[in-house]
């Protein structure tokens, strides 16, 4: 720990890192896509744009819900299955029509959420097992609903409207489902800066005593997290049925991890109080680049566990450095 | 797997010709899978259908070998008098499937084999699925053109037989380029795949392990008109294929289950059985296959549902016995 | 307790020494969880045995041995847990040393298998210890480090083997895990290594330094400790313990399976067992044989369920309902402790 | 002269803005029991830290029988003959207390045999230490300092937490290590013990020494109390006394908040007083009467064990702070990281207390809450240079950051525990005349100092709370000696 004064020049340079991490991330994201695309000279195109975007979308909201939990000093280990169930209940009961579909998935998120909430909040259960027994819970009863005749079995049809949102282009390389994202980006980064609940949800994670204090009621703000987080991850799940055009009680879980990443690479500290949505779009926005770099150099899944790893953690090291905030 | 069809060597008296109350143990690690789901129907529903069994207890819950072997175990705790296993490794379940036979129980092993000379195996055949999609796709090309190869899961048993057949079509044409990924046999991912992929590439022709209806779909998100695809009997992809998409569908029939069900009560019964049983796979095409199609497409199912519903001579069950999905006794 | 008045007349009052906790009460106090925890085990196998035609050395052996990995797992995890950290890598860390394991010990005499399983066992403790440096050196949270580590670990294994394969020696495999009808293999070795390594450890200087500082990294830093160097330590004991998990595995299956999903299941049933052992994750209390015996009763679970007739699926469930319960329990327990 | 057993030279330490030590000469020479004197925040810990390889001062030197030293952890101190006991217990509580000697390397053979020799040796060794009472935990503490067989024992305020036959037990020791021509470096707070007891007293303030001299002799005590406290700047003291003597008294208000024999350990007798609006309260006690919790039941934190509170003549019984607030009650806690968001702006710090209600949950109005929050920088001159993240600010600005959320969230009653706390002269003045204003506009305000002087310089009405009563109110005008003497529970004769 050195507490000597740095050259002012490379104080201000940090400063900006610190204070304004999108800055140094947008850079990182247009060196990346540059180098991608020297691979992939389909990158430059409308449809690599497109592409890039589309599949970004899904991460990016399940990287949202992580960041809204990380903000409080917890994690979200349910997203995914969370995802998975809403988008599974979806199409499972798409014969009903898109409103009753869609509203029993989000439902699902709800009823998630609240216990999520509820445990965090109000027993104090510590998120990360709390989230943990939760996916342990949801797994169980969705493959419960899918084996045998159970209440999920029978047919599942994507809900059209899903389709469209996914597949279809808003103009130029910019497809459909950019719109729901960038609603929900507004909203969070609105939400997050300019809303009472925002600051109460950086509030709480930086210093919980301090809250209290001043008169937050912290399960309160708990629970709207974790509310919050599951209905993103339902929401998350479903537009991820949307590109596949497919449902799977297992779809999103290979994206829980990156969906923590997406948050700790956008800046956001797991131990609370710092970062912000922004940063995870980004964040989300470079490990989907990221992988469509290492899937053009034909490289191995083994490799690109690695690097991807491997970033991670150099991130997050170079954030620590940057900002001089230790794990407890 | 030896080419000689020798009967197992195992079981063979157990169920010493008295029928009825047979106990009939399932394994699949694959929980939730439409296909495994289908497959574990079909052997309650022939043993529903032959009269013969008292009970099914299914043990469908996702894991590896690990979890499998103490799967096999409790069934064998449990009392089963034959297992129908899709096993998660061909060698790593050996011993305990020896264990099983060494108390006379009658194991089958389905969907892919081991090889464990005591079992019984009845598999689709994959080599045969891989070369006979392959053929199609050449034939359809006229021999050249771009193929995106969207294999299953690198080192899997069923993905290497299946790349054999394939691969032995493609040394015979010699100018198609191939791109080779791996889907890890998820619709999602292959999906994924399949999104970046398209959008970014030319291709002329798509061959795939069975993920095949999302990619399907990539090419409208992509907003690319379709080429051929080859792909499984996935229930949605015969829609696709009936409404209009290129392609042709490979069949894997996921009634396999029910297939080894009869091995094993006939097995219990005293029959002589051969130790391999092996289903060659049927291609339909979407344009010259249409009445196939249509008699095998299921509009209510899943869209994982695979579409070929019985294996003559084996499974004995009707549609409807096969749809409630009911065991004996339940 | 009155300040000295001025000028202080000389003390008349004696302060009582307080009343010494009597062994009943501690062995409670430090061990009940524990007691508990062997009790449901208990119970557990005694219905599952009910729940069978015959239960004998054939039904034992599947318990022990099916759940060997596991509860070593939950040993790893205990020991970073104790010292303040938490290991979101030791499943990945497991395949990883499943896959060396069998990828060398392939086709090999016992002789070289048992070297390599020595060898492996080393990588392992060498790479959870280098985790632990990032950990400790960084200053980033143990939970992004090892996460980070646990796609590191997990890519690593895939270039090991880049699917299910190699294999083992079959004496290796009876010495590990034993035949069929044999549970003592597998008990002894985890009798063994609970007696011989974490006994001892426990009792070392190293091994009360690692609750001290899980406890209380500045009071343990005041103490005169390496606050640094014993979580260090205790990553690599961890190492040591994941690295067994890995032999395991390759023991009771006879080869190597590099899937990443394994390992994150793994990783995430190993805090579990953790939490139901009744070892606080925020460090510095509880033991090793809490989580063992908490390992077994989440195996357990699933066969219960199929003795029930319910879909053991049900078992997912109950597993997140008993963790998400016991951790409330817990924390109502805690309250009156604190409140002194 | 002979040669000092310790001596540092210019020590000094900050800690980010915080200035703990500026520069520190002391010297203590062998066979003396040196006394290390100063107000809260004076440094006194950091140095002992230091002292024992815990922390690194920035600059300066220290040298052990002439030899200059840096010690790199506690256990070199050891090595070099320098034992702490450390003002809080360095016990691990989750160990037992044989563990925790085992770890610092100490036979529980030797330490016991300590004990034995300070009769205590009834105490188990395998009990937890979380199960141990703070008085042994103490003793304990200095047992394991004894069998290192320091030449300087290192004692910071080991007496606050002890009662005072076990006090007489460490004096005895001090006395014995004298006898051996060691050294004892003693610190307290509490002036009787210092001058019986010590040969030799250095007293800080503002990270500097100050003084040094003999505490017993004639006039020791006031002494000692002139350099801790330092010439107040007189000009700035007057505002907020004439302040407080032009306040037009309207005695016929109804008191704001009263407290009626609130139990603060169930055993204790209850605390009862009264505050008005207009009207500022000081409380003065020696460490350890219960005051902190006393203003935690107050603030709604934690619930009494039995009493009575009323605001504006209403029960109230908070359950949470967010109750207290609501009827106008609110606390300046005196730890900063009790209050502090330390990552999140100066404007976020200050609008907390706003966004506690599920109606604030909505969009904010930013203008409003800009000027809000510009009114309260201006009104306690807060520096904004760091603006970005409270926790870059010095002492002093996070200090009026807790005091300036309030003015922004507004308040009827106002807590403040000890808002002087480590901040320097100049800053102190501004908060008093604060205070005074705010109790002008209509507050009631109840304070607790551990600066007597503090009563005296704002203060309408001194209580003195003693052992979790009040036993003693007594006028601003108050000599420090007289409030002292209440505070240590014993009659004060003339007013
Ligand atoms: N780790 C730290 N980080 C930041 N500031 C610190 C730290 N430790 C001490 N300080 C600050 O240094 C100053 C001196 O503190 P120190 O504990 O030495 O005071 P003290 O004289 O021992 O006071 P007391 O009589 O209350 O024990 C205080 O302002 C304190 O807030
Ligand atoms: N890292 C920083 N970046 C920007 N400004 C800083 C930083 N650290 C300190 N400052 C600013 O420099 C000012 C001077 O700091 P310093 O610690 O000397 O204050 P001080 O005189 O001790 O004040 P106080 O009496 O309130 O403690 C602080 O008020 C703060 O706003
Ligand atoms: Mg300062
Ligand atoms: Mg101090």
């Amino acid at each position: 720990m050195s507490t000597a004064v740095a050259d002012p020049a490379i104080r201000d340079w940090r400063q900006l890192l610190v204070d304004r991490p999108a800055v140094a991330l947008t850079g990182v994201l247009l060196l990346l896509y540059v180098i991608t695309g020297l691979f992939a000279p389909g990158m430059f195109t409308p449809n690599g744009v497109r592409s890039t975007l589309l599949l970004a979308c899904p991460l990016a909201i399940l990287a949202a819900s992580q960041t809204l939990c990380m903000l409080t000093g917890g994690i979200d280990l349910s997203t995914v299955m969370t995802a998975n169930f809403a988008a599974y209940v979806a199409a499972n009961q798409s014969g009903q029509g898109p409103v009753v579909a869609l509203g029993l998935a989000l439902c699902v998120g709800l009823a998630v959420g609240l216990v999520n909430g509820i445990g965090v909040g109000v027993f104090k259960v510590n998120p990360l097992i709390m989230t943990l027994g939760m996916a342990s819970v949801l797994l169980g009863v969705v493959t419960v609903g899918l084996v045998g005749d159970g209440f999920l079995s029978g047919s599942t049809r994507l809900l059209p409207v899903l389709r469209t949102v996914a597949s279809g282009t808003l103009f130029g390389p910019v497809p459909n489902n950019v719109v729901v994202w960038a609603l929900v980006g507004a909203g969070l980064i609105f939400g997050l800066s300019r809303t009472g609940l925002g600051r109460a949800i950086y509030a709480v994670g930086d210093n919980p005593i301090a809250c209290r204090l001043a008169g937050v009621r912290i399960w309160q703000v708990l629970l709207a997290v974790y509310v919050l987080s599951a209905l993103l991850a339902s929401l998350g799940g479903l537009l991820f049925s949307g590109i596949s055009g497919s449902v799977g009680p297992d779809q999103t879980n290979a994206y829980l991890l990156p969906s923590v990443a997406a948050a700790v690479i956008g800046g956001t500290s797991i131990l609370g109080g710092v970062g912000g949505y922004t940063g995870t779009i980004l964040g989300a926005l470079i490990l989907t680049v990221l992988n469509r770099l290492l899937l053009t150099l034909d490289t191995t899944e083994a490799f690109r566990q690695i690097l991807y790893g491997l970033i991670v953690l150099a991130l997050a090291w170079v954030y620590v450095r940057l900002t001089g905030q230790r794990g407890s | 797997g030896g080419g000689d069809d020798d009967t197992a060597s195992g079981g063979s008296g157990a169920g010493s010709g008295q029928s009825g109350n047979f106990v009939i143990g399932v394994s699949n690690t694959l929980a939730g899978n439409g296909w495994r789901e289908q497959m574990i129907c079909s052997v309650k529903a022939q043993a529903l259908a032959s009269g013969k069994v008292s009970k099914v207890i299914a043990i469908s819950k996702n894991g590896g070998p690990t979890e499998q072997i103490q799967d096999l175990q409790n069934l064998i705790s449990q009392g089963a008098n034959a297992i129908i296993v899709n096993p998660s490794d061909r060698e790593k379940l050996n011993p305990v499937i020896q264990q099983a036979t060494q108390k006379k129980i009658v194991v089958v092993a389905v969907d892919q084999a081991v090889s464990e000379p005591t079992a019984y195996v009845a598999t689709n055949d994959q080599v045969a699925y891989g070369r006979l999609g392959a053929e199609w796709l050449a034939e359809k090309l006229g021999g050249k053109g771009n193929v995106l190869y969207m294999r299953g899961i690198d080192g899997v048993p069923a993905d290497s037989d299946r790349d054999k057949g394939f691969q032995e079509v493609m040394a015979a044409n010699p100018d198609i380029k191939i791109k080779e990924v791996f889907t890890g046999w998820d619709f999602t991912k292959g999906g994924d795949i399949a999104v970046q992929e398209l959008g970014s590439g030319n291709y002329d022709g798509v061959w795939t392990s069975g993920i095949d209806y999302t990619v399907v779909n990539a090419f409208k998100t992509v907003g690319k008109d379709p080429v051929p695809v080859v792909g499984a009997d996935n229930n949605q992809f015969i829609q696709q294929l009936l409404d209009g998409s290129p392609g042709a569908a490979v069949t894997n029939p996921a009634v396999i289950g029910g297939v080894g069900t009869a091995i094993a009560l006939d097995v219990l019964q005293g029959k002589t059985v051969k130790r391999e049983t092996l289903l060659t796979p049927e291609v339909w095409d979407a344009e010259q296959d249409k009445a196939t199609l249509e008699a095998n497409s299921f509009p209510d199912r899943d869209a994982t549902f695979s579409s070929a519903v019985s294996v003559k001579p084996f499974t004995t069950y009707s549609n409807e016995q096969l749809f409630a999905c009911k065991g004996p006794g339940e | 307790m009155t300040a000295t008045p001025t000028p202080a007349p000389k003390a008349e009052v004696v302060t009582p020494l307080p009343r010494p906790s009597s062994r009943l009460e501690r062995f409670v106090r430090r061990q009940g969880w524990v007691v508990g925890v062997a009790l449901l085990l208990g119970v557990l196998v005694l219905w599952r045995s009910s729940q069978i035609p015959a239960f004998g050395a054939f039904e034992v052996r599947g318990i022990v041995a099916g759940t060997m990995t596991l509860a070593l797992l939950a040993m790893a995890q205990t020991v970073i847990v104790i010292s303040g950290g938490i290991d979101l890598s030791v499943g990945a860390m497991m395949v990883l040393t499943n896959c060396i394991a069998a990828r060398l010990m392939l086709e090999q005499d016992l002789g070289p298998v048992v070297l390599v399983a020595v060898l492996v066992v080393v990588v392992a403790m060498l790479l959870s210890g280098l985790i632990g440096t990032v950990a400790v050196v960084s200053g980033v949270p143990d939970i992004v480090v090892t996460l980070a580590a646990s796609f590191i670990l997990a890519g690593l294994a895939l270039i090991v083997l880049d699917g299910p394969g190699g294999g083992t020696h079959p004496r290796f495999q009876e010495l590990l895990v034993g035949g069929f009808d044999e549970p003592l293999p597998a008990t002894l070795w985890l009798a063994g290594i609970f007696l011989v390594v974490w006994v001892p450890f426990k009792r070392s200087r190293l091994g009360i330094a690692t609750y001290a500082v899980g406890s209380d990294r500045a009071a343990a830093f005041l103490s005169g400790l390496n606050v640094g160097r014993t979580r260090i330590a205790a990553y690599v004991l961890g190492g040591f313990f994941s690295g067994l998990a890995g032999l395991v595995t390759t023991a009771f299956t006879g080869s190597g399976e590099p899937r990443a999903s394994i390992g994150a299941t793994a990783t995430l049933t190993s805090v579990a067992a953790v939490v139901l052992g009744g070892v606080a994750l925020l460090g510095g209390s509880g033991t090793l044989l809490g989580p063992m015996l908490a390992a077994f009763c989440l195996a357990l679970i699933p066969a219960l369920m199929l003795g029930l007739g319910w879909d053991p699926n049900y078992a997912e469930v109950a597993r997140g309902v008993i963790i998400i319960v016991v951790v409330m329990i817990g924390g109502l327990l805690q309250i009156p402790r604190r409140a002194r | 002269m002979t040669q000092p057993l310790l001596q540092t030279t210019a020590v000094a330490k900050t800690f980010g803005p915080v200035v703990a030590l500026r520069a520190v000469d002391l010297s203590v020479a062998p066979g003396e029991v040196h006394a290390l004197l100063g107000a809260n925040g004076a440094g006194k810990s950091t140095l002992v830290k230091i002292l024992t390889g815990v922390l690194r001062n920035d600059s300066g030197t220290v040298a052990v029988n002439g030899e200059p030293v840096v010690l790199h952890s506690p256990t070199e101190a050891r090595a070099r003959g320098l034992a702490p006991v450390y003002q809080d217990p360095a016990l691990i509580r989750d160990l037992t207390v044989a563990q925790n000697l085992r770890l610092t390397g100490v036979d529980p053979g030797d330490v016991h045999r300590e004990l034995a020799a300070m009769d205590l040796d009834g105490l188990d060794l395998d009990e937890q230490v979380r199960d141990v009472p703070l008085p042994f935990l103490r003793m304990l503490d200095l047992a394991r300092a004894l069998v290192f067989d320091p030449q300087l024992l290192i004692l910071d305020e080991i007496t606050a937490a002890l009662p005072p036959d076990l006090s007489e037990r460490v004096f005895a020791i001090m006395t014995r290590w004298k006898q051996r021509d060691r050294s004892v470096l003693f610190i307290s707070h509490r002036l009787a013990e210092v001058r019986e007891h010590c040969d030799m007293c250095t007293v800080l303030r503002d990270g500097r020494n100050v003084a040094s001299f003999h505490p017993g002799q004639e006039g020791g005590e006031s002494q000692i109390v002139a350099a801790m406290l330092g010439e107040a700047s007189a000009g700035v003291r007057d505002v907020a006394r004439e302040r407080r003597a032009a306040r037009e008294r309207d005695e016929e208000e109804a008191p704001r908040l009263v407290v009626r024999d609130l139990l603060i350990n169930r055993q204790d007798a209850g605390v009862s007083f009264e505050v008005r609006a207009g009207e500022v309260l000081g409380l003065a006690a020696l460490e350890g009467q219960g005051q902190d919790r006393l203003f935690e039941i107050l603030s709604g934190n934690v619930r009494a064990a039995g009493g009575e509170i009323l605001v504006d003549g209403q029960p109230v019984a908070a359950r949470h702070p967010y109750d207290a607030i609501r009827r106008g009650v609110v606390l300046v806690p005196s730890n900063r990281l009790m209050a502090l968001l330390p990552q999140r702006p100066i404007r976020e710090n200050i609008a907390v207390p706003l966004f506690n209600r599920l109606r604030r949950w909505g969009p904010i109005n930013a203008g409003r809450e800009r000027r809000q929050v510009a009114e309260a920088v201006t009104r306690l001159s807060i520096d904004t240079r760091a603006a970005a993240q409270a926790r870059r600010l010095s002492g002093g600005n996070q200090q009026k950051l807790t005091i300036g959320r309030w003015l922004a969230a507004g308040f009827r009653t106002l807590l403040l525990f000890d808002p002087t706390r480590g901040i320097d002269v100049g800053t102190k003045h501004q908060i008093y005349d604060l205070i005074r204003e705010l109790a002008d506009g209509g507050a009631a305000i109840v304070m607790f100092t551990s600066e007597l002087r503090e009563i005296g310089l704002v203060c309408d009405r001194a209580a003195v709370l003693h052992n979790g009563a009040i036993v003693a109110e007594l006028p601003p005008t108050a000599s420090e000696t007289d409030l002292l003497t209440a505070a240590h529970g014993l009659e004060v004769t003339a007013v």
